[in-house]
C-alpha cells in the first residue's frame, strides 16, 4: 500500500470516527440496548472481508477454512444482530 | 475492483451513517436499523459478485447456516435475555474478524510465501487482538447473563498485575511478529493471549456491570472490523467499523453516565464492586429490582395508576414531581389516582397538605375504604415512600405491632413499583414482605430523584 | 413644608397616615412632619419609632399648624374647625357622602385631596389606597371567616375519618375579592366565584378559584376598572345561580360594589335560611348598604344559624400593614403634587385633577359635583 | 345495648360525644342511642338530625338509663349520682388528676374508660381522640393567631411596598405542633420550629418549616412517642436558642407538653418582654400550666404590647369537625369493647387494658394507679 | 507530495473539525475558533515547505498585504457592523476559489496546452460557478447592509424566469466547456453569468433576512473550496470546504427556523417577504422567534438568569414547571432570580401567591427596585406571560398610557426570552416596543407548555 | 485521476458533510454569527489552492496573476475571519 493510500484511509477511517461519536451524542437510554444491538450488528461488516477470504482457490488451505469460519460466523452476527434489532424495536411502536 | 462495486460500498457506508442516526429517536429506530440492514444487504451482495464461480457454492452455504442460526436464536430468544444474545452475537463478530485476520495472515504467509507491508503486519495484529479479546470477553459476559457461571465478580489477588504482564507479553510477541512474519509460533502465542486476556478482564465484573461490558465489547468488535479494513484495504469495512468503534464508546460512556460509574473504571476492567447490597437486617427479602427505564416503559403500557405516597414522598418532596408523572400518564389516557391512607406520613392529612400544594385536585385523592376494592384491577401501583401503611403483616402476621391496623392493599395490583432509598423500615419498625412479592419490583433511590428521572424518560417516549 | 399626622378618631380605626419608614423618607426629601402624640399605636407604632424616624411628635395643637394635614378616614367638622385657613388636607374621604364637611372646608378655603378618588391608571398605582386596603381586607375577610367557622379549610384524610374541604363562595372579583380566592385557595377550600365582569374569569381561574358564568354576563358595562350597575335580567339569573350554590357554601364573602351607588344585594334573607347550620357569611360591602340583606354594620349577626360578620373597616384590623401600605400611598400622592417648598398644582394633569376635591373655596371635583347636585 | 350521649356541661364546651353519621353506624350494628336534647346544637348537629339517624332524642333521664353514656369531657359528680349502679361511661377523663370523681364511680361500681388512655399503638390509631383533637387544635391555633395578628401571613410585593411575611415561631412538633407549621406554611409564613426529639427534625422539613436544633438533644429519652422530661443542661441551650428567635417572631404558638406533669416554661415573661410590639402567642399547653409564664387560662392577655391567647380547649371552636372526629374514635372503642350485646372485655388485651379505669368498684388502670399512689 | 505534509493536512482536517465543534457551546468557542486557526497555520505552513525559492517572494508579499488588509479591518470594524464583515471577508473567500480554479483552467490549457480530465473540468466549472456567485452575492449582502444601496428588497418582473434562463444558459455553456475545454469565449461565458447571478439573486431581499442569506453563500464558498479541492486533488480542502459547505446548509436552516422562514424558500433565493407581520394594528413591530430547542441550549450556556412573571404565568399555571426550571439552572451553577414587578398580575401579589405554591423559596423574589440595576449584567431574562410590567413604553414614550410607571429594565439584559402566546397585548392594551428589540427574543405558546418542553430539553443535555 | 482515487475523495467528502451536518445540528442562536465568521474563516482553506497556483515558473502566465488575486483575497479571508471571529467570542466570556 501506498503511503499516500494509507493516508487517504486514515482520513476516512478519522471522519468516520468523528461520525461515529456526534451521531451517538444523545441517545435515551430506552435506545441504549437497541442500538447496541444495532451497532453490533453493522460491525459484522467483517463478513465482506470474510466472503473475500473465502474467495480462495483450493480446498486445502487453512487460509479458507479460517475463512469459512469467519463468514459463517459473521453472518449469525449480522443476520441475528438485525433481527434481535428489530425485535427490540417493534416493542417501541406507540399503541 | 470495479468501480461499481466501490460505489456499492459508498453507498452502504453512507446508509449505516443515516441508520445510526434514526437510531438515535424512538420514533425512527425501527427505521434506522432497516436502513442499516439494507446496507450490509448492498455490501455482500456487491461483494458476492467479485466472487469466483467455484468458491460460490461453500460460500453460499455458509451464508445459508449462518442466516439459519442467526435467525433461529434471534426469534427464539425472550426479550429479557436480549443483552445475553447481543453479547453472543457480538463475540461472534469479534471472533470473524479474527479469524478473517489470520487467514489474510496464512494466505500471504503460507500460500504465498510473499512478505507483508509493515500497515497489513499490524493491522492483521490488531484484529487478531481486539478479536480474539472480543470474543472471549463476550462469550463470558454470555455465560454470565445466562447464569451458567456465577454473575457476582470472580476475583483473586494479582488480577491486574496478570493482565499488564499478558499485555507486555503480547506486545513484545507482537514486535518480534513485525520482524520475523511467518514464525507460526509468535502467532499462536499472539491467539493465545488475546483470547486469555479477553476472559481474564471480563470475569472479575459484576453482572450488574454486565450492559457497560458488553457495550465496550461492541465498541471492540467495531475496531477489529475497522483493522480488517485496513488489512483488506477496504473502505466499507473502514467506514463501519470506526462508526462502530466511536458510537460504542460514546454509548459505552452514556450508560456509565446512566449508572454512575466512571470511563476509566471500565476501561480499566477494574470495575465490579457490587452494587447496593440491600442493608436489611433480619429475615433477609430477596427483591427484585427495576430501573428507571424499565419504570417508565412500564408507565408507557398501563391503563391505571394507583399512586400510594407516604412519608418518604414527604421527606423528598417528591410531590411536585409526582403530579408531572401525572399529568405524563393522563396525557396517555391512564386512569390516575391517589390512595391516601388515613395515617401515612407522620401527621394527619400530612399527604394532603402536600398534594393540595402540588396542585392536584381533590377528586384524585381516593380514600383507603374507597379504594381498597380497586387494587385487583389495577395495572399499575407506584408506592412512593410508604411502608407501614401497606405492610400485608397488618393483615397477616398477628405477631406484628402493626397487627389489625387497616392497610392499603398495594400488593393486590397487577405490578407494584416501590420507590425507596433502601430496604430501610417505617415508624413501626418492621419488616414489610411486600417488597419480596412475585408482583413487586424495587425502585432504589431518593424519591424527588428517580421520578423525576422517571418523568423525563416518559416525555421522550 | 410641614406635614401633619392627625391621630385618627373613627371609633375602631386603628391606622394612621404615615409609617416611621416613609416619614424617614419625607425628611430625606426635607419635609418635615409633625405626629400626633399615640398616632401610631393601634398600628404598633410607637411615639420612640416616630422621633426616631425624625418626627416631631407633639400635641395635637402643633399637629394642626402644619401646611398639610394627613388622616385616614375623613376629617371632622372639629377638626375642620381647627385647620388653619388656606392649608390642605387629605385622606380617604368618599366626598360626595360628606357635603356638609366639604362646606367648612371650603369656608375656610381648605385645599382637600381625597385619596378614594386617585384615577385608576397605570402609573398612579402606587397612590392607590383602594386597592392597597383592599388588597388586605380580602385577606382579612377570609381569616376573619376561617376563625368563625366551626369547621376547617382542608381535606383532612385521617385515621378517624375524612374532613371535607370547606365550600368558600366569594362575590366580586375586584382586587378584595381576588385576595380572598388566594387565601382561601391556600388554606385548602374550595373556592367558587361569581362577579359580572366576564374577564374576571380568566382571574380567578389563575388562582385555582372556580367561576360561576351567568349567562347574559357580556352585557355589564365596565368604566375605569369598576363595574357600573348591571341589569336586572342579570341580576335574576345571578341570583338562580347562587340559590342552588349557597346552601352548600360554609363561607360566603361579598364584596361586590358599585361605585357610587348603593351595593347589590346578592345574598337575601330567604338564601341565608337555606344555608348550612353554622356557616359564615362576611359582608364586605356593608359599608355601602351590603350585599347580604341582614347583614349589619360592625356586627356579628347570628341568624337562622348563620354568622353574619358586617365588618366595615376590616383593613384596620391588620393596622400594621395597612397603614404601611397607607403611608405609601398617601405620601407618593404628596410628592406628585408638592415639593418641600410646597404644593406645585398643574390642574390639567389626570391625577391632580382627579383628586382634588375643594379648591380656593369651591368643589372642583366632577365626579362629586355631578353626585352632589343629583 | 343503650347507649347514651350527654350534653357537654363544661363553660364553652361545644363539641358532642357522638355525631349523626355515626350512629347511624351504630344502629346499623344493632344498637340504641339516646341522645339528651340540645346535645349537639353547638357541633350544628340538631336534634331533627339525630332523629333522622335514629336515635331517640329525650330528657336527660332518659340518657341516664343507658348502659354506657358517651361525653367528651370528664362526668361531674352529680352526673355520676345519677349514673346507674354497674353502668358504664366513657369519656376523656385525664383520670389520674380526678380521684374523688374516681371515688364516686367505684362506689357505684361504674365501669369507666377513658380515651385519652388509649395506647398510641397502630392499630388504635382510629381511637386516637388526642390525636385527632390535637390535630384540630393546630391548624385552629394558627387561624386564631392569624386573627389577633395586625399583619398578613404572606410575602406581598405589590405597587405600594412589599410586605415581609410573618414569622412563626413553634415550639413542639407533635401532632399539633406539625398542624400548626402546615397550616402556617400554606398561609405563606415563614416556619421556624423547636422539639426535643431529635426525630421530628426530618418531620418538620418535610412540611417546609425550619428545625431549630438544639445541641445536646440526643439526651432526650422517648416513651410511647411521648416526650419525657428533659435535661435541665439542655432546656438552658433551648433557652438561649430561643431567646435570639423570638425577638423577631410574629407568632409564638406553644405545644410542648409533657405527659402527667406540667408543661415546660419555654417562654418567659422576660422573653415576652424581648418580642415586638403587636405580637401574637398562642399557648396551647395553658391546660397543663402553660409553656408561656404569663398566659393564663381561658383569658386573652395583653402584656408589653403583645397578646397571649391562653385558650384551653381549641378543638371545641371547630366544634363541627371536632365532634365528627371524635365520635369516630370513641365509637370505634366502643366497638372493639362491646357487641349489641353488652360488653366483653378481653383484660389481657392491650387496648382494653390501657383504657379501663374503674372496674368493679377498683381503679385498675396502672399508670392512673401509679399516680395517685405516689 | 511528501507523507509529513499529507499528515499535516490530516491533521488540520481535525482542527477543523474539533474546532467547530467546540464553536456549538459558548463556553469552548472562542477556544474553537483558535483551534480551526492553528490547523489553518499548519496547513498553510505544510504547504509553504513544498513551494519553490523562485515564487517565494511574491507569495510571502502577496500573504503580508493579505494579512495586513484583514487584520486592519478586522479590527477596525465596530461590533455592530459584524454581518457585513463576515459578508465581505466571505465573498473574498469566494473569489479566492474561483480564481483558483481559474489559474488550474489557464494553466492546464494555455500553459501546459494539455487536455483536462473530465472530474477536473466539472470541477473547475463548479468553483468559479459558485465562487463567483458567492462574490458578486457578498458583495451585494455587504454593501445592502451598509447602507451603500437600499436594505429593502429591489424586486423587479421577471426576477424569477431571467434567473432561470441565466441558469440554464450556464449549463448549456458548462456542456460546451466540457465538449471543448479550449474556448476561452465559454469559460467568459460562465464567469459572466455566475457574477451577474449572484447579484440578481441577493438584490431582491430585504436587509432583514441577510444573515439568512450570508449563512447559506458561506456554504457557497465552502462548497467552492471543496470543488477546488476536487481540482487540485487536495484532500484538506475536501474535509475543510464540504464540513463548512453542510454546516453552512443547517446553521442557514437553524437561522430560518429562527426567523420563521422555509429554507426552500431561501434556496430559491425567492424569500424577501418580511418576516412574520405581527398580526398587530398599528405600527408592528419585526420579531425574532426562538424555538424550544435553541431556548434550551440557550439556558445551557449562561451563567446568571432573571425570570420575570406576569399574569400570562397565572393564566398557564406555570409556576410549577419554572420551578422545574429553576432546579435544572441550578445544576448549573446558573444564578437564577425572579424579578417581581409590583403589579404583575391582576391582584396584589398575585405573583407571590403562585410562587409559594410552587415552593419556590421568598429570597429567590427580588423587588424591582433591588432587581433593576442587575439586568445590565444579566445574561439572560426570560419573561413569562408578563407585558406592560416590562414595557419600555412606560420609559420612553410620554404618549403610552402607561407612561410613568416604573418597569422592569428586562430590556437591559444580553439576551431576553419573551414566552408568550403570541403578539397579544397586556392589560393596559398596548403593544410593546421590546419584543422587536435586536436582543429580545421570542418563544411563543402557552407558557406551561413552552417551558415544560424547554425543561424537557435541558434535561436531555 | 483513478476512479478509485476519486471514489476515495468522494468517500472524505460525504463523510466530512455528514459531519458538518452532525457538528451544527444545535447551536444557540446567539452563537450563530460567530459560527458562520468561524466557518467562514475556514472555508479560507482555498489559501492552499492558492498558493499551490502561484507556485508557477515564470511571470507572465495568466495563471500566476490569478493565482496571486487569490492569495491575498484568501489570505485576508482567512485572517480576517479569524481575528473577527475572536473578537466577537470575546465577548462571551464569562465574567
Ligand atoms: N399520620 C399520622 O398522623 C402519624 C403520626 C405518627 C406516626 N404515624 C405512623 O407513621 C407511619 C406512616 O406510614 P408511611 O407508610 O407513610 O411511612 P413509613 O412507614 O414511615 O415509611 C416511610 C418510608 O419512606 C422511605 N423514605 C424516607 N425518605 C425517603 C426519600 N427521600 N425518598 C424515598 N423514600 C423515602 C423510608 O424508606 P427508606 O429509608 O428505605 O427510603 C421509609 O420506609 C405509620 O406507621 C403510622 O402509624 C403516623
Ligand atoms: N397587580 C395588580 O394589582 C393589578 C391589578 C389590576 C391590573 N393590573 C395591571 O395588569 C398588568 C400586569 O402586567 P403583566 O405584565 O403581569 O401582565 P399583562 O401586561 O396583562 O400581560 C400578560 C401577558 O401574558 C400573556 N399570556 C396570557 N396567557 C398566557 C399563557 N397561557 N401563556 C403565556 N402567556 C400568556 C398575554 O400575551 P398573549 O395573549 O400573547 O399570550 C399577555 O400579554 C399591568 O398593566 C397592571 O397595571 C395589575
Ligand atoms: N389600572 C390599575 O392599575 C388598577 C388598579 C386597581 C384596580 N384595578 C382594576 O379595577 C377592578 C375593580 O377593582 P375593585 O376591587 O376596586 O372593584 P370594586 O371594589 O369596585 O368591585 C368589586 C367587584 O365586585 C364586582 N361586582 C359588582 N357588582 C356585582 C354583582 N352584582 N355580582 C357580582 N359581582 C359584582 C365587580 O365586578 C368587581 O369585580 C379590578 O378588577 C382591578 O383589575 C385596576
Ligand atoms: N403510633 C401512632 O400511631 C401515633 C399516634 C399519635 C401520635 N404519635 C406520635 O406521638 C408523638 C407525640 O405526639 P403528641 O402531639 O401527642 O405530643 P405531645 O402533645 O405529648 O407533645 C408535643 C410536642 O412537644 C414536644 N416537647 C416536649 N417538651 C418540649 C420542650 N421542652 N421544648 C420543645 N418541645 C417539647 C414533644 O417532643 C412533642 O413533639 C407524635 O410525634 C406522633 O408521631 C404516634
Amino acid at each position: 500500500m501506498s503511503s499516500e493510500a494509507l493516508i487517504i484511509l486514515i482520513y476516512i477511517l478519522v471522519l468516520a470516527s468523528f461520525l461515529g461519536f456526534e451521531l451517538i451524542a444523545k441517545v435515551p437510554p430506552t435506545l441504549h440496548t437497541p442500538l447496541m444491538s444495532g451497532s453490533n450488528a453493522i460491525s459484522g461488516i467483517t463478513i465482506v472481508g470474510a466472503l473475500l477470504a473465502c474467495n480462495e482457490m483450493g480446498y486445502t488451505t487453512i487460509s479458507k477454512w479460517l475463512g469459512m469460519v469467519a463468514l459463517v460466523l459473521a453472518t449469525i452476527n449480522v443476520v441475528g444482530g438485525y433481527t434481535v434489532t428489530d425485535r427490540m424495536l417493534k416493542m417501541f411502536k406507540k399503541k | 475492483m470495479s468501480v461499481a462495486i466501490e460505489l456499492a460500498y459508498l453507498i452502504a457506508s453512507i446508509l449505516f451513517v443515516l441508520g445510526m442516526k434514526m437510531m438515535n429517536k424512538t420514533k425512527s429506530a425501527r427505521k434506522g436499523n432497516r436502513l442499516s440492514a439494507l446496507g450490509m444487504f448492498i455490501a455482500i451482495v456487491a461483494t458476492l459478485l467479485q466472487i469466483d464461480a467455484i468458491s460460490m457454492v461453500e460460500i453460499l452455504a455458509c451464508i445459508v447456516v449462518g442466516s439459519a442460526i442467526g435467525l433461529y436464536y434471534a426469534n427464539k430468544v425472550e426479550m429479557t435475555k436480549m443483552p445475553e444474545m447481543v453479547a453472543i452475537f457480538n463475540g461472534f463478530g469479534g471472533l470473524a474478524s479474527f479469524s478473517v485476520a489470520l487467514s489474510d495472515y496464512f494466505l500471504r504467509t503460507e500460500v504465498n510465501m510473499e512478505s507483508i507491508e509493515l500497515v497489513t503486519v499490524i493491522s492483521i495484529i490488531v484484529s487478531v487482538f481486539i478479536g480474539g479479546l472480543t470474543f472471549t470477553g463476550s462469550l463470558v459476559a454470555y455465560l454470565k447473563l445466562n447464569g451458567n457461571i456465577s454473575g457476582s465478580p470472580i476475583t483473586f489477588k494479582g488480577q491486574h498485575p496478570i493482565n499488564l504482564i499478558l499485555f507486555l507479553g503480547f506486545l513484545t510477541a507482537a514486535f518480534f511478529t513485525v520482524l520475523d512474519q511467518t514464525d507460526p509460533m509468535l502467532i499462536i502465542i499472539l491467539i493465545v493471549i488475546a483470547l486469555v486476556l479477553g476472559i481474564l478482564t471480563v470475569i472479575p465484573i459484576g453482572g450488574a456491570d454486565m450492559p457497560v461490558v458488553i457495550s465496550l465489547l461492541n465498541s471492540y468488535s467495531g475496531m477489529a472490523a475497522c483493522a480488517t479494513g485496513f488489512i483488506l484495504n477496504n473502505n466499507v469495512l473502514i467506514v463501519a467499523g470506526s462508526l462502530v468503534g466511536a458510537s460504542g464508546i460514546i454509548l459505552t460512556q452514556i450508560m456509565c453516565k446512566a449508572m454512575n460509574r466512571s470511563l476509566v473504571n471500565v476501561l480499566l476492567g477494574g470495575f465490579g464492586q457490587t452494587v447496593n447490597e440491600a442493608q436489611a437486617d433480619g429475615p433477609s427479602i430477596t427483591v427484585k429490582e427495576i430501573g428507571v427505564e424499565e419504570t417508565a416503559m412500564l408507565f408507557d403500557g398501563v391503563s391505571s395508576v394507583i399512586v400510594v405516597p407516604g412519608y418518604g414522598m414527604a421527606v423528598a418532596q417528591a410531590q411536585h414531581v409526582i403530579r408531572e408523572l401525572m399529568e405524563q400518564c393522563e396525557k396517555r389516557k391512564i386512569d390516575f389516582k391517589f390512595a391516601i391512607h388515613p395515617v401515612a406520613g407522620r401527621m394527619p392529612g400530612h399527604m394532603n397538605v402536600l398534594l393540595a400544594e402540588a396542585n392536584i385536585s381533590y377528586d384524585k385523592l381516593i380514600e383507603m375504604e374507597s379504594i381498597n376494592d380497586e387494587f385487583p384491577n389495577t395495572d399499575l401501583v407506584l408506592i412512593v415512600g410508604a411502608n407501614d401503611v401497606v405492610n400485608p403483616a397488618a393483615r397477616n402476621n398477628p405477631q406484628s405491632p402493626i397487627y389489625g391496623m387497616p392497610i392499603l392493599n398495594a400488593d393486590k395490583a397487577r405490578t407494584v413499583i416501590v420507590c425507596k432509598r433502601s430496604m430501610g423500615k417505617g415508624y413501626a419498625g418492621v419488616e414489610n414482605e411486600l417488597f419480596g412479592y412475585p408482583n413487586c419490583l424495587m425502585l432504589f433511590g431518593d424519591a424527588k430523584q428517580t421520578i423525576t428521572k422517571v418523568v423525563s424518560e416518559m416525555k421522550e417516549m | 413644608m410641614k406635614i401633619g399626622v392627625l391621630k385618627e378618631t373613627k371609633t375602631g380605626e386603628k391606622r394612621v397616615a404615615l409609617s416611621p419608614d416613609v416619614i424617614k423618607q419625607l425628611i430625606k426629601k426635607e419635609f418635615s412632619v409633625a405626629v400626633e402624640q399615640g398616632a401610631g399605636t393601634g398600628s404598633n407604632f410607637s411615639d420612640e419609632d416616630y422621633k426616631e424616624a425624625g418626627a416631631v411628635v407633639g400635641s395635637i395643637q402643633d399637629v394642626f399648624a402644619s401646611d398639610v394635614l394627613l388622616k385616614v378616614n375623613l376629617f371632622s367638622k372639629e377638626e375642620v374647625a381647627q385647620m388653619q385657613n388656606g392649608s390642605a388636607c387629605m385622606s380617604i374621604m368618599y366626598a360626595y357622602n360628606y357635603p356638609e364637611i366639604l362646606d367648612e372646608m371650603n369656608k375656610k378655603s381648605i385645599m382637600s385631596f381625597s385619596m378614594d378618588a386617585v384615577p385608576r391608571i397605570s402609573r398612579a398605582q402606587k397612590m392607590d389606597c383602594l386597592s392597597s386596603q383592599a388588597n388586605l381586607a380580602g385577606y382579612k375577610s377570609v381569616i376573619l371567616g376561617a376563625n368563625y367557622l366551626e369547621k376547617i379549610f382542608p381535606l383532612m384524610m385521617t385515621a378517624s375519618g375524612t374532613i371535607t374541604p370547606a365550600k368558600v363562595l366569594i362575590f366580586g372579583a375586584g382586587v378584595a375579592g381576588l385576595q380572598a380566592v388566594a387565601t382561601a385557595k391556600r388554606l385548602g377550600a374550595v373556592v367558587e366565584v361569581s362577579d359580572v365582569r366576564p374577564e374576571t374569569k380568566e382571574q380567578v381561574e389563575s388562582l385555582g378559584g372556580r367561576f360561576l358564568t351567568v349567562e347574559g354576563a357580556d352585557e355589564v358595562k365596565v368604566e375605569g376598572g369598576y363595574a357600573s350597575e348591571v341589569s336586572a335580567e342579570f341580576l335574576q339569573k345571578q341570583k338562580e345561580l347562587i340559590q342552588s350554590k349557597i346552601k352548600d357554601s360554609d363561607l360566603v364573602i361579598t364584596t361586590a360594589l358599585v361605585m357610587g351607588k348603593k351595593s347589590p344585594i346578592l345574598v337575601t334573607e330567604e338564601m341565608v335560611k337555606s344555608m348550612k347550620k353554622g356557616a359564615v357569611i362576611v359582608d364586605m360591602a356593608v359599608e355601602s348598604g351590603g350585599n347580604c340583606e341582614i347583614s349589619e354594620k360592625d356586627q356579628i349577626v347570628q341568624k337562622y344559624g348563620v354568622t353574619i360578620i358586617g365588618e366595615s373597616n376590616l383593613p384596620s384590623l391588620l393596622s400594621t400593614n395597612a397603614s404601611q401600605l397607607y403611608a405609601t400611598n398617601i405620601s407618593t400622592l404628596l410628592l406628585h403634587l408638592a415639593t418641600k417648598d410646597g404644593f406645585n398644582l398643574d390642574r390639567e394633569e389626570e391625577i391632580t385633577k382627579g383628586v382634588l376635591i375643594t379648591y380656593e373655596g369651591q368643589v372642583v371635583h366632577e365626579f362629586t359635583n355631578k353626585i352632589l347636585n343629583k
